[in-house]
């Protein structure tokens, strides 16, 4: 299986998501760089976390207009499947593969620890490997996390069964995202943006007994497989 | 012509503020009480080279501030356009 | 030129006299203002230089010591550790935010300069009473600086320590140390060598920020500091995470001879400081160097110091080479001048030379002090403390006074703003005794710590000094790890006051001493003098940053306790000693008596046996006694596992004593029932004292009869007490 | 009687912005080359209660900005004052 991990100026989670993908599991994984015109043929594509370009405008502003951007749209809308973590789901909604926008987190402050989520949709290529409902713990490390979208959006999301994870209640949501939200897809299913860092939580030895970012590698794995030929691009 | 913008950019009405709610409380710790509101967004000072007609410069403005500069998502702008001397 | 022309330098009359004579004439204003920058305090280091080459700077794990931009050591295997600490205590005073911030580029640079991939950041930071507004604004400042730009760059701040007293109020510290991995061919150095080789400007455009700011760290802060704001930097972490990438990409591309950051006194100690290595001239066409503002003198591109910059010297014909991989980051790279053979610092401005001075006189020959050192009065006067000095109602109130005591509170609410997962190789983060982190690929792992006492420092400074070094390595043990070497960040008042001198001669005697004890040497540190406020000099505080080894990430240990019915032993002896103690601050107010005593000997053989045990895998945490002492250190091992601990022990020592008394080289440690006779027979054969305290139990902290609480109760109060002071 | 503040703040002249430097890339990346400079800084829209006097509201606005507001170690500060209708 072939992944690719996007580089961004100012990317700084590019190369935790590449060891996972390329040592933990056995994705033969190429990083990609911003400035790159064409994609390869790729089973998944990974906007990883970080601060492109700083994020000084708004997180993922500028970054949405990297020249990669444009195959990678272009894979998105013919099915490819695409993971956005962290800064990476931030660039989703800025190039409105995702709807939504990202405000600064209620208390203003940055914050890094471990969370509890809620696997809301675990009919995801995604979030195949979870139970529904299943309580998970995964770490976020955001500014910027406090998801919004206006009412008959969420109604939407809703509708189409859009919302993939919810941090467990409000005293575990870290920056006040509307409804909870932690991570959505598209009405597709195949592009996938969250604030938890997943891989963050694929070794025993950096997350002892928490495999639950693991499971979300397998999911995809195990969409990929699935797809067989099925999934022409 | 040179040309100098002024854009301000602010959360839509009824989208809520954290940066402005956290200015206000802090205001209040200080004893402002009679504050009322405070939202807080972004102020953009940018000069433009060379664009002899005003309705250029504006439109270019605004396609930079729908694409870039402000997030129509969550956001409204404003903007001044003045034409610079010399 | 002004008749005193030397004052508006920062120099002295003598210095000014010393110039001429050795540049056997009158040096022009911008050549005043070259001396008046290189011959400060904090590039020349002219009043310490002489107690510094007292430390101890080499052993044989050491590949680079002092005099680079920072040390390296070898951890086997051709890999290496390059380290360093850096203050920037006067610039947060000012501007908290930025800067702290630009503390964090600073030493960072510092680091990548060395051909080492940063992989951690500690910080170690003293403030005033959490009670006063100011304090709190410079604290909330400070940390949200650190993380912004640590998050920002994308490098785990894993660790460091925070203290809180008034002698620090108006003039906190803000020290920063960096830690990179790097393989011994990629070892880069900052020498200018190669006649007619390029010199190069990479990295950002050069302003007007912090001009002279190499001076005004070099002066006490006065109520006007305020009026200092030329000298503040804002620092851009995106630019320097780019031109992180751009310097590992160029080093490793073999293509440079030398690079050298521009940290104080920017272009000028950079250029100056590179030929000296290289024992070369360099000359500069300013008229060269990307600015970002309109008519700057060449005075100000000189003396800039603009962050994100760096001085690069390629192997002939490489020019293109560094452009390249600079450009690809979207940085510039500018060819600026040329290494020569006369020694000479020579500054051109379009063709019309400005400046024409030996760099070495710069770099190397500038005055060197011996101050003169007075023992202080306040040491005479200090009393002896007795438990019967220190009031008290009830020991559980004690502990939850001490427990909620900011010094020795939860730091949590700082380290949740810092990004402490990036990288992915953060095995114990923040919290912890030391940091552990591995290294990818590989099996061995790095524990990092940073400590010091500023209280004991001030009371008896070349003990104060021991102890630092002693403790941060006690840390380390406590992580599972071998002491390797340390980086010192020596903070202290105005060293032409002689008590302040003599506070700075005892502490680096203290930690010449204990490094030599226990063979970690100094590889790299730093100075900073005048860390004064209105009200007086800080406490005398050295910062010992320590790096240690662990050969397996699966010797690595926590302090928590991890099941019930474990044997608790205490390792080390504890005496009657409540001098210099959290508990006599807390219950008294005072900062006052004896400094516990520290026996460099029984520090090592506890620390040997502690290591053994645990390479044996036969205990389940260990944890070390410092501020608060054993009651507060055995509350700490509860908290992660929820796990209580039920202690009946016997001493002839007073009760006060016992639990908060802060006797040095104790370790607690817990370990299966099993394991009991064989590590007593390593204790033995150290021959160091240990004794059993008593057993892991459910919820329950029970100290004899004198303490007993639900662990639920302390961990509140203990987690909570930083956020409630802010509110 | 009720106010309404505008409050622009922006860095002191030769203070780095790396926002504004960052946008101007950004600009020109999607290849608007006709920016000169860019300049980054906070709006604020503040409402203030009962208050009569007009120079009392201005000595407040100022105070607030001093302490609050902007941070005025690297950045000024201009603001409007407006009379706000019943
Ligand atoms: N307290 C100290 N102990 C050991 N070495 C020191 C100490 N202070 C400074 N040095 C060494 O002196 C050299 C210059 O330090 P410094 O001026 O801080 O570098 P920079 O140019 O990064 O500020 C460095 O090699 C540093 O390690
Ligand atoms: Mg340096």
């Amino acid at each position: 299986m072939k992944a690719g991990v996007v580089t961004f100026p100012g990317s700084n989670c590019d190369y935790d998501v590449f060891n996972v993908l390329d040592n933990i599991f056995d994705f033969d994984t190429d990083m990609i760089w911003h400035k790159d015109k064409t994609l390869d043929d790729y089973d998944l594509i990974v906007l990883p976390g970080g601060f492109s370009y700083g994020d000084y405008l708004r997180s993922g502003a500028i970054a949405r207009f990297a020249d990669i951007m444009e195959p990678v749209i272009e894979f998105a809308n013919n099915g490819g499947l695409v993971l956005g973590i962290c800064n990476g789901f931030q660039i989703l909604l800025e190039s409105n593969l995702l709807p939504g926008a990202m405000k600064v987190n209620d208390n203003l402050k940055f914050v890094c620890k471990n969370i509890k989520l809620e696997v809301s949709n675990n009919l995801t290529p995604f979030t195949n490997q979870y139970n529904k409902k299943e309580i998970i713990d995964m770490p976020v490390a955001h500014g910027e996390g406090n998801y919004y979208i206006d009412q008959n959006g969420l109604n939407k999301l809703k509708k189409n069964n859009q919302i993939v994870l919810r941090y467990k209640d409000n005293s575990e949501n870290p920056n006040g995202s509307l409804n909870n939200i932690a991570g959505i897809c598209n009405k597709e299913g195949n592009v996938f943006g969250l604030m938890p860092h997943p891989e963050r939580c694929s070794e025993e030895i950096i997350a002892p007994n928490n495999n639950d970012g693991y499971r979300m590698f397998t999911s995809i794995i195990n969409e990929i497989t699935n797809r067989g030929d099925k999934f022409a691009r | 012509m040179d040309w100098e913008v002024k854009i301000e950019t602010k959360l839509k009405d009824g989208i809520l503020d954290p940066q402005g709610k956290a200015v206000k409380t802090g205001l209040e710790s200080l004893g402002y009480n009679n504050v009322k509101s405070v939202f807080v967004g972004k102020y953009m000072e940018i000069v433009l080279n060379d664009i002899d007609d005003k309705t250029d410069a504006q439109e270019l403005v605004e396609e930079m501030c729908e694409k870039l500069l402000a997030n129509p998502v969550i956001e409204d702008y404003k903007y001044e356009l003045m034409k610079m001397e010399g | 030129m002004p008749d005193k022309p030397w004052e508006k330098e920062g120099l002295t009359e003598n210095e000014y006299e010393m110039i001429i004579k050795l540049l056997d004439r009158k040096p022009t204003e911008t050549e005043l203002g070259i001396f008046g920058v290189m011959w400060s305090e904090h590039c020349s280091y002219k009043n310490s230089k002489l107690v510094l080459k007292t430390l101890p700077t080499t052993g044989q794990c050491v590949l680079q010591g002092p005099g680079e931009n920072a040390g390296i050591i070898d951890i086997g295997d051709n890999d290496a550790v390059s380290f360093k600490i850096e203050s920037h205590n006067h610039p947060s005073a000012v501007e908290p935010f930025q800067g702290a911030a630009t503390g964090v580029g600073g030493i960072i640079r510092d680091i990548f300069t060395m051909g080492a991939r940063p992989i951690a950041t500690l910080n170690s930071l003293r403030f005033g009473n959490l009670d006063n507004d100011r304090v709190k604004y410079l604290f909330k400042g400070v940390v949200s600086g650190i993380s912004s730009y640590g998050n920002s760059i994308g490098i785990p701040t894993v660790g460091g320590e925070i203290f809180f007293d008034n002698a620090y109020e108006g003039n906190p510290l803000v020290n920063v140390m960096s830690v990179g991995i790097l393989d011994h061919k990629d070892i880069a150095t900052a020498t200018a060598s190669g006649v007619g080789n390029s010199v190069m400007v990479v990295g950002a455009a050069t302003g007007r920020d912090g001009i002279q700011g190499a001076s005004f760290a070099s002066d006490e802060l006065t109520e006007d500091s305020d009026e200092d704001r030329p000298a503040v930097q804002v620092g851009d972490p995106f630019m320097e995470k780019l031109l992180l990438e751009a310097s590992l990409e160029l080093i490793k591309s073999d293509s440079i001879i030398g690079i050298q950051d521009m940290g104080a006194a920017g272009l000028t100690s950079s250029s100056a400081e590179m030929a000296s290595r290289g024992n070369s001239g360099i000359e500069i066409d300013i008229s060269k160097v990307p600015t970002r503002e309109e008519n700057m003198t060449s005075y100000e591109i000189m003396l800039s110091e603009s962050q994100e910059r760096m001085l690069v010297v390629p192997k002939k014909g490489k020019e293109e080479t560094v452009e390249k991989i600079f450009s690809k980051w979207g940085l510039h790279a500018e060819v600026v001048g040329k290494v020569t053979d006369d020694g000479m610092l020579r500054i051109l401005n379009n063709g019309n030379t400005v400046a024409e001075i030996s760099a070495k006189l710069l770099a190397d020959e500038a005055p060197e002090y011996k101050r003169e050192a007075k023992k202080p009065k306040y040491v005479e006067k200090i009393n002896e403390i007795k438990a019967s000095n220190i009031r008290s109602n009830d020991f559980n109130e004690d502990l939850l006074n001490l427990l909620s005591s900011p010094t020795i509170a939860s730091k949590k609410w700082v380290y949740e703003q810092y990004d402490h997962m990036v990288m992915t190789n953060t095995v114990v983060g923040p919290g912890s005794d030391a940091a552990v982190v591995r290294i990818k690929q590989k099996d061995k792992a790095l524990a990092l710590t940073t400590d010091n006492n500023g209280k004991y420092c001030y009371l008896d400074p070349k003990k104060g000094g021991s102890i630092a070094v002693a403790e941060a390595a006690r840390n380390i043990v406590c992580s599972g790890g071998k002491p390797m070497a340390i980086t010192d960040g020596l903070n202290f008042g105005n060293p032409m006051d002689p008590e302040i001198y003599w506070q700075f001669e005892n502490c680096v005697k203290g930690i010449s001493k204990a490094c030599k004890k226990l063979d970690t040497p100094v590889i790299g540190g730093n100075v900073s003098f005048y860390n004064e406020n209105p009200k007086g000099a800080v406490y005398p505080t050295p910062i010992i940053g320590m790096v240690g080894l662990l050969d397996s990430i699966d010797e690595r240990i926590t302090m928590d306790f991890k099941d019930l019915g474990d044997h608790v032993f205490l390792v080390g002896e504890t005496k009657e000693e409540l001098g210099a103690s959290e508990y006599l601050k807390v219950n008294e107010g005072k900062v006052d008596g004896k400094v516990p005593d520290i026996d460099l000997d029984l520090e090592q053989r506890v620390q040997k046996s502690v290591y053994t045990a645990n390479k044996n895998k036969l205990i389940k945490s260990a944890h070390d006694c410092s501020e608060g002492g054993l009651a507060v250190a055995l509350a700490e091992s509860t908290f992660k596992n929820n796990i209580g601990v039920k202690i009946d022990v016997e001493s002839d020592i007073t009760n006060k004593a016992l639990l908060f008394g802060e006797s040095q080289s104790r370790i607690v440690i817990s370990l299966d029932e099993k394991n009991v006779s064989e590590f007593k027979e390593i204790a033995k054969a150290n021959n160091v004292p240990i004794k059993k305290l008593g057993i892991t139990q459910k919820n329950k902290y029970e100290f004899n009869n004198l303490i007993n609480l639900e662990i639920k109760e302390l961990k509140m109060k203990w987690e909570t007490a930083i956020e409630k002071k802010l509110q």
